[in-house]
């Protein structure tokens, strides 16, 4: 029984494309965002206080120690926006449908990235160099790190190289997503924004071999940013934690890292999500099918959370070896235990107790609210990491050469300069990318054409559902 | 579900079936005396069938709560009951009960998924009613239930919508 | 690259019952020839019962050897199933349906394999009820809940449990065609075993929201199962190989690997023994390769991290170990076939389309996965064992004995007799699965050009 | 977590080997051959990898030719407070008694041999084959002592026999147990008294006393295993070195 011939067609009742290219990319967005201008205002003077910050943190700055807090903003924001781009790619090569508006919004995190690399280097200045102990113990003595015999200028040049060319290729795949958006804004749009979308689109005109082009390109930038990703998260855990701290020895960490990333690169995008419907005004486009997705996605990434932790914390726990118990108690039970069980509750117990319930997947509240939670907790979890690793770093012979922590370091509290720290730099790197969003449109409009072309609602027999086709 | 006097309609395809059951909405038979029976899946309403409610999201939970209690008491019980030092670990050693624990609690979760999917199937039951094997081979069966005064209607409505045969049982 | 077929559902049921309904030719003489080789295997199992395990080539200390691995190997090997049904039912992604039952049969069958090679590797299996069986027999003790190896029978017990279960609630509607094709015992047989299956509306929702959720469900286990098995290991800090935090992701990753590239292989068997070509397609094998490119490529990630920390502490055993394990003879060319097989050869071929849609290609390369997966577990236990620690003096290594050899082919012989015998009672393909996707997709014309589609629910 | 010191016990039996009186004459691992009914290290089981030394010598070679030393070093179980071998028996077929022993329980034994990788000393052995005796020996077979029968671990239990029979006697008598009233069959048969025996809750045993020496260290301490056999090191530049092989 052919199953064409039991299909009617149905009343289509969503936006028109011309509708939707007014409201994207014409004068449709002049209406929207006259909100986010006030918040890009605050933003901007939070940003101003965390250069202040860094300033000051260099001015007044005793010993290593103190640069805890800064790494682990920067590892935060690495976590967070870099995270984010791979919601554009992993769900596309499934040529899920859902995907195609929240795109956009995902691709967009890799603008902040560039910031994190800029922000980088005042920390490579506190990183202790591989050599750090040569010339007393020897030229051949060096820290433990995955630099073993270490090329030259290593870890420090090699870990901005790598996140520069995440940045790059990043940056690179978000335009290449654009462009098509741009000629739309240059077609449609007034004023500066029309002139940058000119020169932006690079001459395109949709014709079949541009889309072919572009098409290909999505596909190899993103590869690429899935590798590359997978790497900085590899290097950046390693040099700015694993290897700081003696006989912390994890080799799981930098995947957990990586799950982390995956997870918080989800909860932005769901917050995107909602503020481009609450600012946006994009209720038609975005909404309950991509929650009910990106939720479903979200809850996997925060059992994974847990179960990347479990697996490196029950092989410590039930090892027990010094230098395991060493770092249990450094990470864990430690100076940060309360910190601990906080990140606990917020990174895993209670997203995943809202996210369990198809309702609330299905709501457009309930998964925001579980990815603020998760973001919140994550920023706590690199807190305890980072600032825990940094202020483990032996300034002494003795501790340095040692395979153990031998003695445990103090909680670290922030001082007001970290706090400026901490609410400045991510202010700075969501600056960046909302400044992004005053050209591009936040929901990418050639992706919704596309969906409204390849996908219709019809009636099968007395049943209304929704044909979706499967291009290549 | 198949009471003792159900009446089926055979159809060979889908419109037809589809036609059926309109028709015996139209005659005034109540949403879930008649049902349709398929070799397929179709979509949920494509025969305008009565969609049914289930309570099977529930099923799990409670076997996971029983699991969960197994998996105590085997843990905790049993290591209490025996104080057995071994390797210096605890007694109660939290985080190998853990595993244990979350292992039965799935056991019990999945066990409890499928019985609950069995229930709320409302099988077993051999008793097929009204019934014919070319129902998955393609065919559409339209079947109703009702007293015997409307017996004779609802075979009336089937024949109408060009059944091919008539079975009741 | 459109190979979907319209077939009307007498066709499908007069082709995917071909194996129930009449009995292929070679079937019962490759039955019985798998049962001579099972029957070997029991009886070099019997030898050993009999004379001890100084039948094997086990020493001190390498106490562990071919058996775990090979258990190891066939917990691999079940991952298969619920990866590819599970993960592929949640993405809803249409090409799965004649792989999942088939997949979920692999699971079963493997894992049933796999409980032996514990209980044979202790050398007394009557004894061993005391060990996974968390009952108090007579002896005064339970069981050591502190025990990996009591975690191993609760996470194996649980998957085996939840993979049955499932295979057999999607078994149901299947079991309903059976009946009403068979006659005699058999349809006697089919009516109890269906439940009186009906396939009306109520019935149908059900099969389909007990997909999503047993798949919700067994997907957490899946990944529990190999955790747990990989921290038999790396729970052990005396062997330095072994006391690795990534094992656990790494396992599973690799359990998925080899059990894919398994499914692969039993697909490609399927398609040539029952001639179900237009149910398994060049298209299935394509995704397969497609999926089993990214597997592979975690899965040498996860490598990559566990060799760059074993050397990372830079102490003289793991050194000596790491060096064992790839420099020397003979582990050097045991590391390099497995590095070989298990991904230097088959990923870049899987790269080509023209390979992945290759099916005799695609058969070689998985069985090529397997061969290195193998190998892979095998380089982890035994060089771990003989370079424990630093006192040299006890370092030593392990001669594999015919009698084990005999035994690992033992292993596939039984789940190749499972399987066929399976295969004669019930639909190796899913009937109503298949069924389903052909009511559920159809072609859409956009402009000039006609494209698959399918169609979805509004929920 | 219950350490030894909560559990109530009266003694916390040790051993302390001081390395440096050692000469590797062999003579303990005979003498616990003899008392434990351990099976015979015959060639086969040379060829087979499978020898059984519930006491063993190991030599290492320091120094540079041509002034090369050996170094003697008798291994046997090292009764660790954390022993790793311990929690990962299914059947708790070895645990830590209230006297600080490591002990095996033969008839819980099923053979997963689990124990055996755990050991980071390798001082657990397998029955792969039944023990065979010939005749002449059998009238030698100690009856104090289980005779294993394959398919079971079986390791140094410090004597516990001799223990038993120590203490049993000194409450006969009805007097305290005094020490060097039990000795372990290595330690009464050592000749240079390299191995010495005894309680560490007896402030002035000799196990004591030599505890608190500086020569003092413990094998493979980064494991955390917290032995109750303690090692005296040897008097040379090279000493305290746990036998390497660099």
């Amino acid at each position: 029984m052919a199953t064409s011939s039991l299909i009617t067609d149905a009343p289509d009742n969503r936006p028109s494309n011309i509708e939707a290219t007014a409201l994207l990319a014409g004068e449709g967005r002049t209406a929207i965002g006259t909100g986010l201008k006030r918040f890009m205002w605050l933003l901007a003077t939070l940003s101003v206080i965390g250069l202040v910050g860094i300033v000051f943190r260099f001015i007044n700055d005793d010993g290593r120690q103190e640069w805890g807090y800064y790494a682990a903003t920067l590892a935060w924001m690495l976590t967070v926006f870099g995270g984010a781009p791979m919601v554009a790619i992993a769900p596309a090569i499934a040529k899920a449908n859902w995907v195609r508006p929240v795109a956009r919004i995902a691709s967009l995190g890799a603008i902040a990235t560039a910031v994190i690399a800029l922000l980088m280097i005042p920390l490579l200045f506190k990183l202790p160099a591989l050599t750090e102990f040569s010339e007393v113990l020897g030229d051949d003595v060096r820290r433990k790190s995955i630099w073993f015999d270490s090329p030259r200028y290593a870890p420090h040049f090699w870990n901005v190289l790598v996140l520069l060319t995440l940045a790059l290729v990043g940056i690179a795949m978000a335009y290449v997503m654009a462009i098509p958006d741009f000629a739309a804004i240059r077609d449609h749009g007034s004023g500066w924004k029309q002139r940058w979308g000119k020169k932006l689109a690079r001459g395109f005109y949709g014709r079949p071999q541009q889309w072919e082009w572009l098409k290909m390109r999505i596909g190899i930038t993103g590869a690429i940013y899935f590798a590359m990703l997978l790497f900085t998260n590899f290097t950046f855990s390693l040099d700015f934690a694993v290897s700081l701290v003696p006989g912390w020895k994890d080799s799981v960490f930098p995947f957990y890292h990586t799950i982390s990333s995956f997870q918080a690169g989800l909860a932005f995008v769901i917050i995107g999500v909602w503020a481009a419907r609450r600012w946006g005004g994009m209720n038609q486009y975005v909404g309950h099918e991509q929650m009910w997705s990106l939720g479903k996605f979200m809850l996997a990434t925060t059992l994974l959370w847990f179960y990347f932790f479990y697996s490196s914390f029950i092989v410590f726990w039930y090892g027990r070896s010094e230098s395991d118990s060493a770092t249990i108690k450094l990470l864990v039970s430690g100076p940060y235990v309360y910190l601990f069980w906080t990140v606990f509750f917020l990174v895993f117990i209670i997203p995943w107790w809202i996210m369990i319930w198809n309702k609330v997947r299905d709501s457009v509240w309930g998964p925001p609210i579980a990815a603020f939670i998760i973001l919140f907790g994550l920023f706590l979890d690199r807190i305890r990491i980072y600032v825990a690793s940094w202020s483990a770093v032996p300034d002494d012979l003795e501790l340095a050469t040692t395979d153990i922590l031998q003695e445990m370091p103090d909680t670290m509290w922030p001082d007001v300069f970290d706090v400026f720290i901490m609410v400045g730099l991510p202010a700075l790197g969501l600056l960046s990318i909302l400044l992004v969003t005053r050209l591009v449109p936040l929901v990418s409009l050639w992706e919704i054409q596309q969906s409204r072309l390849i996908t219709k609602p019809i009636r099968f027999l007395r049943s209304h559902v929704m044909l979706v086709g499967k291009p290549d | 579900m198949a009471a003792a006097n159900s009446v089926l309609g055979l159809y060979d395809t889908p419109d037809a079936g589809a036609n059926a059951m309109d028709g015996l909405k139209a005659a005034g038979f109540e949403l879930g005396t008649f049902d349709v029976l398929t070799g397929t899946p179709y979509p949920e309403g494509a025969f305008g069938e009565y969609v049914p409610q289930h309570r099977l999201f529930r099923f799990p939970f409670f076997g996971a709560i029983v699991g969960l209690t197994l998996a105590i008491l085997f843990t905790a019980g049993t290591q209490l009951a025996y104080p057995v030092v071994t390797g210096g670990k605890p007694i109660l050693a939290v985080f190998a009960m853990l595993i244990i624990a979350y292992e039965l609690t799935m056991l019990g979760a999945v066990i409890a998924t499928v019985v609950g999917i069995i229930f709320e199937s409302r099988l077993p039951n051999l008793n097929l009613g009204a019934y014919d094997t070319r129902i998955t081979e393609g065919y559409i069966g339209v079947v109703v239930e009702c007293e015997d005064d409307r017996l004779e209607e609802a075979r009336g409505v089937l024949q109408t919508a060009g059944a091919l045969e008539i079975k009741t049982a | 690259m459109q190979q979907r077929r319209i077939l009307d559902e007498f066709t499908i049921n007069r082709e995917l019952l071909r194996g129930n309904l009449a009995t292929p030719k070679w079937w019962l003489p490759t039955v019985l020839g798998l049962l001579v080789v099972v029957l070997f295997g029991f009886t070099l199992m019997g030898i050993m019962f009999n004379r001890g395990l100084g039948v094997t080539g086990l020493s001190r200390p390498v106490y562990w050897g071919l058996f775990i691995t090979t258990f190891v190997f066939w917990v691999g090997i079940s991952h298969a199933g619920i990866m590819i049904s599970a993960i592929l039912r949640l993405t809803q992604a249409e090409w799965r349906r004649p792989v999942t039952r088939a997949a979920e049969l692999l699971t079963v069958f493997s894992l049933l394999t796999a409980l032996f090679f514990p209980l044979i590797h202790a050398g007394r299996p009557w004894r061993i009820f005391y060990w996974i069986t968390p009952f108090d027999f007579s002896r005064g003790i339970f069981p050591n809940a502190r025990s990996p190896l009591i975690w191993d029978p609760f996470a194996i017990g649980t998957y085996l449990t939840g993979s049955t279960l499932f295979l057999y609630v999607a078994l149901l509607p299947d079991l309903g065609v059976l009946r009403d094709r068979t006659t005699g015992w058999k349809h006697s047989f089919y009516t109890v075993a269906s439940l009186g299956w009906r396939g009306n509306p109520r019935q149908w929702r059900l099969q389909t929201v007990a997909g999503i959720l047993l798949s919700a469900l067994m997907l957490p286990i899946f990944v529990s199962v190999h955790s747990i098995v990989s921290w038999d290991f790396a729970v052990t800090p005396a062997v330095e190989g072994w006391h690795s935090t990534v094992f656990a992701p790494y396992f599973v990753v690799g359990a998925v690997h080899s059990g894919v590239s398994a499914v692969v292989t039993m697909m490609a068997l399927m398609r040539w023994l029952w001639g179900w070509d237009n149910y398994i397609r060049p298209e299935h094998f394509d995704a397969l390769g497609r999926l089993l490119i990214v597997v592979a490529c975690a899965w040498l990630g996860l490598t990559f991290a566990e060799l760059i920390f074993g050397v990372y502490s830079l102490e003289a055993p793991e050194r000596a170990l790491r060096e064992m394990q790839m420099f020397t003879w003979p582990w050097n060319l045991l590391f390099l076939i497995f590095f070989l097989t298990a991904f230097a050869i088959p990923v870049p071929l899987w790269f080509f389309k023209r390979v992945r849609n290759n099916i005799a290609m695609m058969f070689w390369t998985s069985i090529l996965v397997n061969i290195g997966m193998w190998l892979e577990r095998f380089l982890i236990i035994v060089p771990g064992l003989s370079r424990k620690q630093p006192f040299v003096f006890t370092w030593d290594s392990y001669q594999v004995s015919p009698l084990e050899w005999g035994l690992l082919l033992w292993s596939f012989a039984w789940v190749l007799m499972l399987m066929l015998l399976f295969s004669k009672f019930f639909p190796l393909i899913p009937l109503f699965e298949t069924k389903e996707s052909q009511v559920f997709t159809t072609d859409v014309q956009i402009g000039r050009v006609t494209m698959p589609a399918v169609i979805r629910e509004l929920d | 977590m219950v350490t030894a010191a909560e559990r109530v016990s009266s003694h916390k039996w040790g051993m302390v080997v001081d390395v440096d009186r050692c000469t590797g004459c062999q003579a303990c691992v005979m003498a616990c051959q003899a008392e434990n009914n351990i099976p015979l290290s015959t060639e086969d089981l040379y060829r087979q990898k499978r020898t059984f030394a519930w006491i063993r010598v190991e030599r290492y070679w320091y120094g540079d030719f041509p002034d090369v030393k050996a170094r003697f070093i008798p291994i046997m179980c090292q009764h660790c407070e954390n022993a790793p071998c311990e929690p990962v028996c299914p059947v708790f077929a070895t645990y830590h008694n209230t006297e600080g022993m490591n002990v095996q329980i033969y008839n819980r034994c099923v053979g997963t041999r689990y124990c055996g990788n755990g050991c980071p000393y390798n001082v657990r052995f397998f029955n792969y084959w039944e023990p065979v005796w010939p005749t002449t020996l059998r009238n030698q077979l100690n009856p104090d002592v289980t005779v294993r029968s394959r398919g079971i671990m079986e390791k140094c239990s410090f004597c516990v026999q001799r223990i038993r029979r120590g203490v049993r006697e000194a409450a006969r008598d009805g007097r305290d147990l005094q020490d060097g009233d039990i000795g372990t069959a290595c330690t009464d048969a050592c000749p240079t008294n390299a191995l010495v025996f005894g309680d560490y809750n007896d402030e002035n045993s000799r196990v004591s006393i030599m505890a608190k020496d500086d020569r003092k260290y413990t094998h493979l301490d980064k494991l955390n295993t917290d032995p109750n056999v303690l090692y005296l090191a040897q008097v040379d530049a090279t000493g305290g070195a746990i036998g390497g092989h660099e």
